[in-house]
């Protein structure tokens, strides 16, 4: 199969979308003749023009607003978001008016807009242009979450999330633009609440979100060099979630850990290990560990940035810990 | 009183429409008064030429977004008492099925984009609803309704100047009624508000809230031009609220006094005023109007009865509407 | 002991606050002359004057950015945040400047700065004013959370977060305001981090937050009259957490219920319940269980909204469960 | 030029920091070609005379908050180059200990609030400030720099209003440099940015930002009457960025024209026109001012050398600085 990069399979769905249905717009910063500063969007103004491929000013609460109001009168917005931080200045708009106005209006009104942002730290850009804040969304009801962790899920669940009649906050990965993954040429969507095992094993399931994925894949294969089976799940939206298939795994392995790029308190991963605590938990050897980013914000120096976010032989030594029964705190 | 339109019969309307208004709003405070009703709710009494003096120039597929102060809208772009009265009481059969109430109420089958608990909050929506008029060539103009204190929300900046920068067709309409809850205009506000608007190269027109017909030929004049993508357009409309800022605010003399209040109901009102030129013209008489009068009163007291009487939305309810397509959001 | 409200509680601690040291001020939306919606502020202007109590034009982004600025130079600002759910549109002032600058400035710069707000559903207010988003706030490292269960709390950790030096934001309930509670009349300050035991048990810990300390508290004497020992644990402050006292309790119960009234999912109840099975887990008989508000946007209709949040019998009939060991969820 | 200054060590000392300015970032941008720093970094050049016109019109106690673009900002209110390029490269010895970077670099003990990498952000921290010098009757001045573009943002207008309604001693300094980010500032400001301010019943000048007397005397003009509590007043100063958007941004032709670069460079330079006032004035020779940059080049160029062999912070900083008043945030 081909392969391309997350950036390309963004741009491609967006594409494939917009040529499907005239009602798709992309309005944000930078998004035409730019493309974004990631580059991402180059291409679509030349193809749909600045009436679909729309540049704003810098104000993010008023577009946001803008998207919610042309969302609930027929228009389908992608809404770009340079930097998922920036989330802070439209929460409004979007978890007081977008979440709860099919809600609020009794089913009347609905909201079908996309608001693409993305995530992630080590890029050394400091504390406001490096957090991944996909939690404080998952909090609010009427959203959905989707955390694409390769190209082929960016491609998938960009194009269902414009087909949902919701909106839909997807996060990606700003360090994996430019990674490839074999994507098929024909059309496909990937459906919301449907996690993929990506790696099947026997001794402990390692739950990944977004580039987590990837972190979890590399801990598993150091754990297969020593013998020990690791399981890799990764949720695709964390809203809604595949309970189901997270549960299965726990049930099989007995041990489990949750790996997330978000700041680790009051998070994802504590919602996810609740869950799993919840309703496997006769099934667990061991406590279902958690691992975020630290609880500070990112700094900027190299020195200090890369030991904020989990690594894959940080996820391999507490994988080591539960496997040895080595819980020591737990008791 | 401002220029003539062509026929009584939209007169009458205009006349009938205040009156609903008023009447609906009576029966609400006493719903408040007698504790029929739950929580608290803002009148808008005072203020009808406003809203019908707008409405009446807008089509059904005309868009409004309104404010927590929403009732008069609703009437005006076209709602029925029952289903008000019903959603007031958070019943199955009100607009929003009970789960809205008084701030979120909306007829959204007359265009109606929903009152808004937040202040400002509709701002962008409305702004929004003409970008899916222009995106999609349709010639529907939106109406954005808010209050003096809303003008100190930023939002109001951000997509004045977007709709500004590419010609939409909304009308931002500011219900200046002189106060901000507890607090006079001028302690909330620096400079002029028109001028605001103006700054950003939009037309702004002041007019006086409390003349119907100025209103309507104003807005009939701007909703014409804005059709014709002269938008966006912006009117601030002198006006007063009777009551206190909510029903539960009775005694307010601290921040206004009764010789105000009183004179502004004796000297301004705007059913009384335009009762009187509707007879001084010979457009009806005061016996017709009394008739009018009598026979809203009966619809508003039925509405009310019927109300009361309406089934409360079953508790399984409650996990509805929070996702478009989804029947239970936790099953 | 006198017994005060917990709204006198408030302007008390304020009151002395200000007293103490004149580099405190108030700013927000009404709380001069009106002294707040809820009068929690009543008498304060007419003692410190306009300079000190200050009146805002409804510009929550902007006054909140104001009071950080005004921190960092030598104020101590305590912003007053009409509604709690009002909270999304100060995000960024409050998690990207408020939050980040201490660690930014590499400790340069601090922000001791009080945001007082407020939570709590079942007013029929509806989705926009009911709202309990403390765990949002939580989970942004650089800011601390208390959350005051009664009057007494509500003196003394307000008076505690003034004189903190980094940005503190306290949630009221609003439904507790008129609720009474023995306060000292001498100085005294709550410390952050530290629990409260409210009730001694030996069969089941419930941890409870704000008003759900005293849901578990009336859960507690259901369940005592049937025999079974639940000791109630208010944590006071969600950030910092005092993780000690919960896993005491935790280890010498073997049983948890944790009760909060933001959404369950992705909330408050998440982190508390991972600590505690990180921690503790091999002392533990059962799942750690969660009760948050329903995942839903909170509906208007009183048949609703009673059932989004906990409710003492609710939680006394989980804690039954866990007693008697029918987890069968969890198995 | 604008009208003279009293004495020649102001001129020259302006002259100096503004070649110090140029200086600095030529330096930093040497180090992101040649990969020494770690992430992207935007550069002043070419609007020298904005930042130190103002800043040599200020005393060190009056404060100042400035942008992403802030290396010039931090220059010209007092900076080292050693600690400032300590920061650019993430060490210990930089002003935030190698925390802020240059999206956040300050030096605090100068009266800089911080650089913001929220556009707009510092809005309202300029405002609060003013709020202080005014709450504890002290008579600083706040200057907020800020973007054409971040005049997009709501905040502006929020604080605008309060800052004019309560007269702070605050100057909002908008740098029209002609672009945000690669957009131009016609395509995404409405009508004119001036008239926005006044408005607000705010006092705005325009002036060329590439003279930096006329800069000067008006800020000089603007500060006195700011301390006697005529303020807030507003500047939009008129000038260019030679570089990109940032140091990557190389290939820019497809949003401006390397002859409109050109044209500024060679006929609008700062401090070409400076300097060939100074000579033709009788106020420095050229060798004066050749010794002065050899000086410069010589200070910068140490002081780059002393930052690359600088330490690193140690790994455990990474948890200092999140509270203040707490060694470690995780302990
Ligand atoms: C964002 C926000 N801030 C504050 C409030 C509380 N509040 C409700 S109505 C109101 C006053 C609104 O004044 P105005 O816009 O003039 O409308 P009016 O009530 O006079 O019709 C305030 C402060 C709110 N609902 N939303
Ligand atoms: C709130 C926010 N939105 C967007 C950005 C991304 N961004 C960084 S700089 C910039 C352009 C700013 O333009 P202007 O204010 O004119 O400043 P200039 O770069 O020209 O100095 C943008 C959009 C940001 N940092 N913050
Ligand atoms: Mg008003
Ligand atoms: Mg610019």
């Amino acid at each position: 199969m081909r392969e391309i990069t997350l950036s390309q399979a963004v741009n491609e769905a967006l594409a494939e979308e917009m040529r499907r249905d005239e009602t798709v717009f992309i309005i944000g910063e930078d998004v035409a003749e730019a493309g974004t500063p990631f580059k991402v969007l180059s291409g679509l103004v030349e193809e749909f023009g600045t009436g679909r491929v729309v540049d704003t000013p810098i104000s993010e609460p008023g577009f946001m607003g803008l998207a919610v109001g042309a969302a609930m009168t027929g228009s389908r917005p992608v809404v770009d978001l340079m930097f998922g931080d920036f989330i802070f200045l439209i929460m409004d708009q979007l978890c007081n008016q977008a979440a709860k106005t099919h809600y609020m209006s009794g089913g009347k009104l609905s909201v079908p807009l996309v608001l693409r942002t993305n995530m992630g730290a080590t890029r050394r850009s400091a504390a406001q242009h490096s957090q991944s804040l996909h939690a404080l969304v998952a909090h609010i009801p009427g959203l959905k979450v989707a955390m694409p962790s390769s190209a082929y899920e960016a491609k998938g669940l960009m194009k269902t999330a414009i087909r949902d009649n919701n909106p839909v906050v997807i996060f990606e990965d700003k360090l994996m633009y430019q990674d490839k993954a074999p994507v098929p040429e024909e059309e496909f969507l990937i459906p919301f609440g449907e996690a993929n095992i990506k790696r099947a094993g026997t001794d402990i399931t390692l739950i990944g979100t977004s580039s987590m994925v990837q972190v979890c894949e590399k801990a598993a294969e150091i754990l297969a060099a020593e013998g020990v089976s690791a399981e890799v799940i990764d949720p695709r939206t964390i809203v809604p979630l595949d309970e189901a298939a997270l549960l299965a795994s726990a049930r099989k392995t007995s041990r489990v850990i949750v790996v997330d790029e978000g700041h680790q308190s009051f998070g994802v991963t504590a919602e996810i290990a609740s869950r799993i605590n919840e309703k496997a938990f006769y099934h667990l050897d061991a406590p279902v560990l958690r691992m975020g980013a630290l609880d500070v914000p990112i700094p900027f120096s190299p020195a200090l940035e890369d030991i904020t976010v989990p690594t894959p032989e940080g996820v391999a030594e507490k994988a080591r810990l539960l496997v040895r029964g080595e819980m020591i705190d737990a008791a | 009183m401002a220029k003539k339109k062509t026929n009584s019969e939209d007169y009458l309307r205009m006349y009938r429409q205040m009156v609903r208004i008023r009447t609906f709003e009576d029966n609400a405070n006493q719903l408040y008064l007698s504790a029929k009703m739950p929580g608290l709710t803002h009148m808008y009494s005072g203020e009808e030429a406003v809203a019908v003096g707008i409405c009446e120039a807008l089509e059904t597929r005309d868009k409004i977004t309104s404010t927590h102060r929403g009732h008069g809208h609703c009437v005006a772009k076209g709602a029925e008492f029952k289903e008000m009265f019903c959603e007031l009481l958070g019943k199955e059969e009100g607009y929003c099925r009970g789960k809205g109430g008084s701030m979120h109420i909306a007829d959204q089958s007359n265009g109606n984009l929903g009152a808004n608990a937040i202040v400002g909050g509709s701002m962008g929506i409305a702004t929004g609803a003409a970008f899916t008029s222009k995106l999609l060539r349709k010639d529907d103009v939106a109406v954005c309704f808010f209050g003096d204190g809303a003008t100190a929300q930023g939002l109001m900046y951000e997509v004045m100047n977007m709709a500004a920068l590419w010609k939409l067709p909304v009308i931002y309409a500011c219900e200046n009624n002189g106060y901000s809850e507890y607090t006079k205009t001028e302690e909330i506000a620096a400079g002029s508000i028109t001028a605001r608007a103006e700054a950003f190269g939009i037309e702004a027109h002041q007019v006086d809230g409390q003349d119907v017909l100025a209103v309507n030929a104003l807005t009939t004049d701007l909703v014409a031009r804005a059709r014709k993508g002269e938008g966006p357009f912006f009117m601030e409309l002198m006006t007063y609220r009777y009551h206190g800022h909510h029903v539960g605010d009775i005694n307010r003399e601290y921040y206004r006094s009764k010789e105000e209040e009183k004179d502004w109901k004796d000297n301004r009102d705007p059913i009384i005023r335009f009762r009187g030129y509707l007879v001084s013209e010979g457009l009806a008489t005061d016996e017709d109007l009394d008739a009018l009068n009598a026979e809203i009163e009966a619809d508003a007291e039925a509405a009310v009865k019927y109300a009361l009487d309406a089934k409360y939305p079953d508790v399984s309810e409650v996990d509805m509407h929070v996702f478009a397509d989804i029947k239970h959001a936790l099953a």
